[in-house]
């Protein structure tokens, strides 16, 4: 019998299966084991990690260690990923044409249409006329409305308001005749004045309908169709409001403007075709297939992505001690995401959900310093240390120890850098891919697209399921149901969507409701895991056919999150594919894989007589 | 309006007018020292037990009365001692011809009382006299705060480097996002490493995480256990003085030196003075300490300064805190670490009571940060006051045991103190420190002028630090294996004292020779003009080097 | 410091209703004023006339459409005391707790007595703008809705000015405890002072 | 031979004892001061445990603080000794049922029975008995 130990460097845990192994190749595998890989992955800084998996994995099986025959290694090849992000569009209001943010408490409710005239003006309007009334910063609530009910008095017909602070239901609640009020506008001193406008505020719980209208504002305003056709992005941007003000000024307007982003220059191994960043996510993907399969990748200097494609690059020159230009972009994922921005000449703080394209990118070396890192490792461990097996053929024998799979089996490895697809065929051939994309840009897209700015909290809105806590003593679920507590919860819960994180309620400190939290994070999922694994599989597959697969078993990290395996498996249904989250040895989840295979593939051989490395 | 003179104008904007001044109310325990109703003096004793101590009956004593009469007063010679008129004692305190056993002698028999009615016969000139016999270490020292707004590690490392390079011996920090802990507190331990050996750390944090760091090796010492004057004060503290007596036990049991924390004003400031001055008040905080057998304590106000810094003789009755620590052979931490004033001379007014003297550590927390990043709430003195503190010494020549040092050293130090705790993060898989983290920190004067860190990284490897059972010998092993060989020695040396525990005696430091230094064998022989310790040699010599210093020799020139 | 002074417009006005009942109206936030504020106190420890201390907090609860009370806690000085007293009685379950020198507390009624909701514990920086954002902050949790909690503030140099005086108001509001009292119902008037 | 207990300590020429009196102090593991090497610490001979004060060294330290004239301080130590067999979360559940208004008198009581019927800790358990009289007094009991 002889022990030994496989050892999977992956890019954020390094994991260990122990067996014995008899001369007939007989294998009886007696623990596993995980930590966090120490530095980058196939580099000799994962020493530390190894050592400790080996202590680790040794303990569990109560061995020891001077009983071990050989450690087996993976051949790990140093992958690094990047992300950027460029932001694609640009709302800009010219002229302050129109107000349109969503204040929490508007005042009144209806439509008012007149000209725009100071408060402090307001006592010289002639009676009779139609007058909508801007009131600035410092004017008490108390005085605003006895200042409006003073000019209605007199004959002059007020017949709206806009007000710098969060006064409104404050002013209405003291109008002898309610008005339509929008308030918090905090550039009120910028409003044209002397001009046409209108002033609509919506019931509670409804939105604009007038303003919202290009037709209803050429209404009001009595608008040739040249006319109209010029308001129409107005009434677009105001779409979905409570409460709204439109200006008429001779040249205003809105804007969506898109912002040159730069290209990317995608080279194949036939072809090089460049793509500009602002064609979105579908024409940059549309682009790399073209040219599949990618050799390299280029951005454009100054902007985000060529920052960031450069950055991925040096760091893997810098790691594998090679010149930069050797070091090649084997994949890029873009995706299409938005990201709140204030929007530019607005008067109220308001803010545009503008596209965006975020790009993930790896760079893979054909081999790392493979032979240094064992040569460390044999020192630390004083024990043979054997490099053997790719990857993929590894995760693969790993892989089929999950009860239930048979060949053409297909893996999908759920990483936090990459996405990575090995297809073993009945015949025993593998066919791999790495994909780039995966959890961290999840947790990017999560983090963006809400605005959070805050990773850590982006991460476990990933991880978690989430929940509304309505009391001290109850939350609602994400699905609905309630779930009780003896205890009082804590403070910062209350009140608040959370995550149910591992370490207790996690509070998300954001305006959103739990239903757009959860459809962020599940098209944020979507976009990356489903879109990847698919591409995946076509790649990996016989002739790019889904339905030669067999089988897919999914591996590695975000196999174990509690909805991906869900989405994936939904996604490839319709082609007739098993697929689940794998259950290596019966007993080690989706992970391990790499490790099991590395002791099968040792078995196998040393049963042939021709045990690696002998 | 009235009128009002250009005389007044200027007046109301100097700075002293920000500061808050309110009226004694002495009822309510409003008063710093002289309150007509603090307690007479007195005690009797019955069969070794104090039955009467300062005008009440012992079955009238609340719990600290009780705790005072029992472990801290000593019954065999105190109604000898207390025979002796106040003014008399006080006297003994001043003169040069009494040597500090003497003191200590009748001392270790004063009840609360007794101790408030000696000092208020004293001015502050008189005070400092006493303490410049009284303190307990013959040489003195100085702490120092090196805290983050950002909680970032590397600049910790990096502030607590140039900080142990400037002279102090006990660095402390704390955070504002206590999940940081392990990290902040392994930064301060491998920048004090880097400026010079044998500087001991700490972080402040609640009992339960603080004291499992300090036992981990990962910190060197605790200091935040904080006492109070009155039963129900102490009770909204959720400690008596018996539990924080048993705390004091178990840091001796791990080999951990400690010292506790009061000050004057907290039992006003929260509304339950019981009708007693402020500095009645402290002396029973002083007493619970010593009778807890703590070695010492950190006290002068600290963060309710503005308390009795608002009231007439407020800063008088925080010197004489000071003075009744070291006059019952305490170690004193002797405040000035918490901001006090809007007005500079009046911050270095409050200061020289305790730094012409000197006492075992002039500052209990001298901000080695600037303000903002303090995270103590800022402090009396911060790290834009170095040039100050070190012209004062020179002038004066009096050792406030810091030291002007050429800016080459200083970068040598920060820098190497942020590439050491590279090396040890990545040793312990902890998250990068980057190269130009390194170079920012070198250079920097606040946080704000550091790259941001990956936060979530950061509270992750934290986490791990505890899961995995971190140890100040990881420390040391990851620095060695980092190659700063140096400083793993000298980081073993810490540790290994806890086996001795010669640390836990009073007022016990580390010189940077790495030899203990404490009231036992360095003990305070101050006996008048030509005695006890004055900056002189090497160390007065180093004293006169400042920033700026024209050469004798060529006067184009400037020295050092 | 800026020197936070909104003169003397306004007057208030408070007329006791009797014992202060548990309210039923779920759209209600009721403030529980401490013994002596709008009383032998005028103002805040920086000089907010409680006139303006009070109506800022009801102009923030009624911009939200939520209903307010107003009532007096006699029975102590402890702000975590007097603004769980307040929730309790409130029909929504949250009320705010005030002292004369101007500290304040957003409190729930099913909380812990030593916890709170959100605290604004340096009464040297609380002013009308600050005020107001409490009264909308408390009518928001009220509905059900999660405010972001009004941003707390800090300056490391106002205990060397207020830190005594914060003291001696605590202590002064304290001699009008009166112990065991019950809370009282007020009727709050606020006009503007008769001008010259 | 005499035992530690029998040593005779002089404070100003056994102090400080890691310089002075090395062949007095031992660790709880029964090491030598000069054993506690950058060797033994690299090659893994050294546990967190290794570093810790030995009860025999707190009651040295103890004598020295007796004869500096700290007898408070030294009960300190003596108090230290005791505990320094008890494991950490016990210091600290002990600690946490001396707090104010924690603890019936009965669950005083019997920390203190526990302290010395399992670590012989009778310092530690006349303090304790001691709280458990006073709370009563104060009325700061559970």
């Amino acid at each position: 019998m002889a022990l030994v130990i496989g050892v999977d460097i992956g890019n954020s845990t390094t994991e260990a299966c122990v067996a014995d192994i008899g001369p007939d190749g007989s294998t009886g595998y007696l623990a596993g084991a995980l930590t966090a890989t120490s530095g980058v992955k196939g580099t000799a800084d994962n020493v530390a990690g190894v050592v400790k998996v080996v202590q680790e994995v040794l303990g569990r099986a109560r061995r020891d260690p001077a009983e071990l025959a050989a450690v087996l290694v993976n051949e790990a090849t140093p992958v690094i990923s990047g992300l950027a992000m460029e932001t694609i569009t640009e709302t800009i209001i010219t002229e302050s044409t129109m107000i349109g943010h969503n204040p929490d408490t508007p005042g009144g409710a209806g439509l008012g249409v007149g000209t725009t005239v100071a408060f402090g003006a307001l006592g010289t309007c002639a009676p009779g006329n139609t007058v909508i009334c801007v009131v600035g910063a410092g004017t008490d609530f108390e005085d605003a409305a006895a200042g409006i009910n003073a000019a209605a008095a007199r004959g002059v017909t007020v017949t709206g308001a806009i007000v710098h602070a969060d006064d409104a239901t404050l002013i209405a609640n003291r109008l002898r005749s309610p008005i339509p009020i929008v308030d918090e506008v905090t550039l009120v001193d910028k409003v044209p004045l002397g001009m046409p406008a209108a002033v609509e505020v919506a019931e509670q719980g409804r939105t604009i309908r007038t303003l919202s209208n290009s037709y209803g504002i050429a209404t009001i305003f009595d608008l040739d169709p040249e006319q109209t056709r010029m308001i129409a992005p107005v009434a677009r941007a105001l779409v979905g409001n409570r409460s709204a003000v439109v200006v008429r000024t001779p040249s205003g307007d809105v804007a969506d403007r898109r912002i040159p982003a730069g290209t990317l220059t995608l080279i194949g191994e036939h072809a090089r075709r460049s793509v500009e960043m602002d064609a979105g996510a579908r024409e940059i993907m549309r682009t790399l297939r073209r040219v599949q399969p990618l050799v390299d990748a280029a951005g454009e200097p100054g902007t985000h992505v060529g920052g960031m494609l450069a950055t991925v690059r040096d760091t893997m020159s810098e790691l594998t001690d090679s010149a930069v230009d050797g070091v090649r972009i084997r994949d890029v994922l873009a995706v299409d995401t938005f990201v709140p921005q204030r929007v530019t000449g607005a008067l109220a703080g308001e803010f545009a959900l503008e596209n965006a394209v975020a790009l993930a990118a790896m760079v893979r070396t054909s081999h790392g310093p493979m032979q240094a890192l064992a040569q460390r490792l044999r020192e630390a461990l004083e024990v043979e240390v054997l490099v053997g097996g790719v990857e993929a053929d590894m995760a693969v024998l790993g892989a089929l120890t999950t009860p239930g799979t048979d060949r053409p089996v297909a893996i999908l490895d759920l990483g936090g850098g990459s996405t990575d697809a090995a297809l073993a065929t009945s015949g025993g051939v593998v066919r791999s891919v790495h994909l780039a994309g995966a959890g961290d840009l999840v947790t990017k897209l999560i983090d963006s697209e809400l605005g959070l700015d805050n990773r850590e909290l982006a991460e476990d809105i990933k991880k978690f399921p989430l929940a509304k806590a309505e009391s001290f003593f109850h939350i609602r679920m994400e699905d609905g149901t309630a779930r009780f507590f003896e205890e009082p919860l804590p403070t910062e819960a209350f009140a608040r969507v959370v995550a149910l994180s591992d370490a207790g309620l996690r509070p998300v400190p954001t305006r959103h409701s739990l239903d757009k939290i959860r459809e962020v994070r599940r098209s944020a999922k979507h976009k990356v895991f489903v879109v990847n694994a698919l591409r995946a599989l076509e790649q990996v597959a016989p002739g790019g056919n889904l339905r030669q697969i067999g089988f897919v078993v999914l591996l590695g990290g975000s196999a174990l999150d509690f909805e991906i395996p869900d989405m994936i498996a939904e996604a490839v249904a319709g082609l007739g594919i098993v697929c689940g989250t794998g259950n290596v040895r019966g007993s080690e989840g989706p992970r391990n894989a790499v490790a099991t295979g590395l002791v099968a593939s040792h078995a196998a051989a040393r049963s042939l007589g021709v045990a690696v490395g002998s | 309006m009235t009128k009002q003179s250009r005389r007044t104008e200027i007046l109301e904007q100097r700075p002293v007018n920000l500061d808050g001044f309110v009226e004694e109310w002495p009822e309510v325990g409003m008063v710093a020292m002289d309150s007509p109703y603090d307690p007479e003096p007195s005690v009797r004793v019955e069969d070794g037990l104090i039955v009467e101590m300062d005008g009440k009956p012992r079955a009238e004593f609340d719990f600290l009365d009780q705790f005072i009469a029992d472990h801290a007063i000593d019954v065999a010679t105190t109604e000898q001692a207390m025979a002796h008129p106040a003014v008399e004692i006080a006297r003994m305190l001043v003169d040069p011809a009494v040597s500090r056993g003497e003191v200590l002698d009748i001392s270790r028999g004063l009840t609360p009382a007794k101790l408030l009615e000696v000092v208020k016969t004293m001015n502050v000139v008189e005070m400092m006299m006493a303490l410049q016999k009284m303190r307990a270490r013959r040489t003195t020292a100085n702490q120092a705060h090196s805290t983050s707004a950002r909680d970032n590690p590397v600049q910790v490392a990096a502030e607590a480097a140039e900080a142990s390079l400037r002279g102090f011996r006990e660095l402390e920090t704390t955070l504002g996002v206590v999940r940081y802990a392990p990290l902040v507190a392994i930064a301060l331990q491998v920048g004090a490493l880097a400026g010079t050996p044998g500087v001991l750390t700490q972080c402040a944090l609640e009992e339960a995480t603080e004291l499992e760091l300090g036992m981990r090796g990962i910190t060197a010492y605790a200091e935040t256990i904080s006492v109070y004057g009155t039963e129900p004060v102490f009770c909204d503290g959720d400690d008596t003085p018996w539990s924080k007596a048993f705390l004091a036990s178990a840091y001796a049991s791990r080999g951990i030196k400690m010292r506790f924390t009061s000050g004057t004003g907290s039992e006003v400031q929260m509304g339950n003075a019981d009708g007693k001055s402020m500095l009645y008040l402290e002396i029973r905080c002083i007493l619970v300490t010593k009778g807890a057998g703590v070695q010492g304590l950190q006290n002068g106000s600290i963060s309710c300064i503005g308390v009795p810094g608002a009231v007439p003789a407020g800063i008088r009755a925080v010197l004489a805190e000071n003075l009744i620590a070291s006059t019952v052979d305490l170690e004193c931490a002797s405040g000035n670490d918490q901001s006090f004033s809007h007005s500079d001379m009046r911050r270095t007014a409050r200061l020289l009571p305790q730094l012409l003297p000197g006492t075992d550590f002039v500052c209990s927390g001298y901000s080695a940060v600037p303000n903002y990043d303090n995270m103590f709430a800022g402090s009396n003195l911060d790290s834009t006051d170095y040039d100050d503190w070190n012209v004062i010494q020179r002038d004066l020549q009096v050792d406030g045991a810091l030291r002007h040092v050429p800016e080459a050293e200083i970068l040598a130090a920060r820098g190497r103190a942020a590439r050491a705790l590279q090396g040890v993060f990545a040793q312990l898989g902890l998250p990068a420190i980057t190269e130009k983290e390194i170079e920012a920190a070198t250079y920097a004067h606040g946080s704000k002028e550091l790259p941001l860190r990956d936060v979530l990284e950061d509270l992750k490897a934290a986490q791990s630090v505890m899961d995995r059972g971190i140890t100040g010998l990881d420390i040391i092993k990851a620095l060695e294996a980092s190659g700063f060989t140096d400083m793993a020695h000298s980081l073993l040396a810490v540790l290994r004292q806890r086996v001795s525990g010669d640390l836990l005696h009073t007022s016990a430091i580390l010189t940077p020779e790495l030899e203990t230094l404490s009231a036992v064998n360095d003990a305070n022989d101050y006996a008048g003009p030509g005695t006890g310790y004055r900056p002189s040699g090497a160390r007065w010599e180093e004293m006169k080097r400042l920033r700026h210093v024209v050469s004798a020799r060529n006067p184009e020139q400037e020295v050092g | 410091m800026a020197k936070v002074s909104v003169g003397n417009r306004r007057t208030l006005q408070l007329s006791e209703r009797g014992e202060a009942k548990p309210g039923t109206r779920p759209d209600e936030v009721v403030i529980g004023i401490s013994p002596a504020f709008g009383d032998f106190f005028t103002k805040t420890i920086v000089d907010i006339p409680h006139p303006e201390v009070l109506r800022e907090l009801l102009a923030g609860i009624e911009e939200q459409g939520v209903h307010a009370r107003v009532i007096r806690y006699r029975g102590g000085s402890d702000l975590a005391v007097i603004a769980h007293s307040a929730a309790k009685l409130s029909g929504s379950g949250i009320g705010i707790g005030i002292l004369s020198r101007g500290t304040t507390m957003i409190h729930q009624k099913d909380l812990v007595r030593l916890s709170n909701l959100e605290l604004f514990p340096q009464a040297p920086l609380m002013d009308t703008e600050t005020f107001r954002k409490v009264g909308r902050n408390a009518a928001r949790y009220a509905k059900g809705e999660s405010p972001e909690p009004v941003p707390s503030r800090n300056d490391y140099m106002a205990r060397p000015r207020w830190q005594a005086k914060a003291a001696l108001l605590h202590i002064k509001e304290t001699e009008f405890v009166v112990p065991g009292a019950a809370p009282v119902e007020l009727d709050v008037r606020i006009q503007l002072a008769d001008a010259g | 031979m005499t035992t530690l207990s029998q040593v005779d300590l002089d404070p100003d020429r056994d102090y400080p004892l890691a310089a002075r009196r090395p062949e007095l102090l031992k660790t709880p593991t029964g090491k030598r001061l000069d054993e506690l090497t950058m060797q033994a610490v690299l090659s893994g001979d050294l546990a967190p445990e290794d570093l810790r004060i030995a009860p025999e060294t707190l009651r040295l330290q103890a004598q020295i603080a007796d004869r500096v004239g700290r007898p408070q301080l030294a009960q300190n130590f003596r108090r230290a000794a005791e505990l320094t067999a008890l494991p950490d979360e016990l210091v600290l559940s002990i600690y946490n049922a001396l707090r104010p208004r924690a603890s019936t008198k009965q669950e005083l009581t019997d920390i203190a029975e526990q302290l010395e019927r399992d670590y012989s800790a009778s310092l530690c358990a006349q303090l304790v008995r001691e709280a458990a009289d006073v709370y009563e007094r104060r009325n700061i009991l559970a």
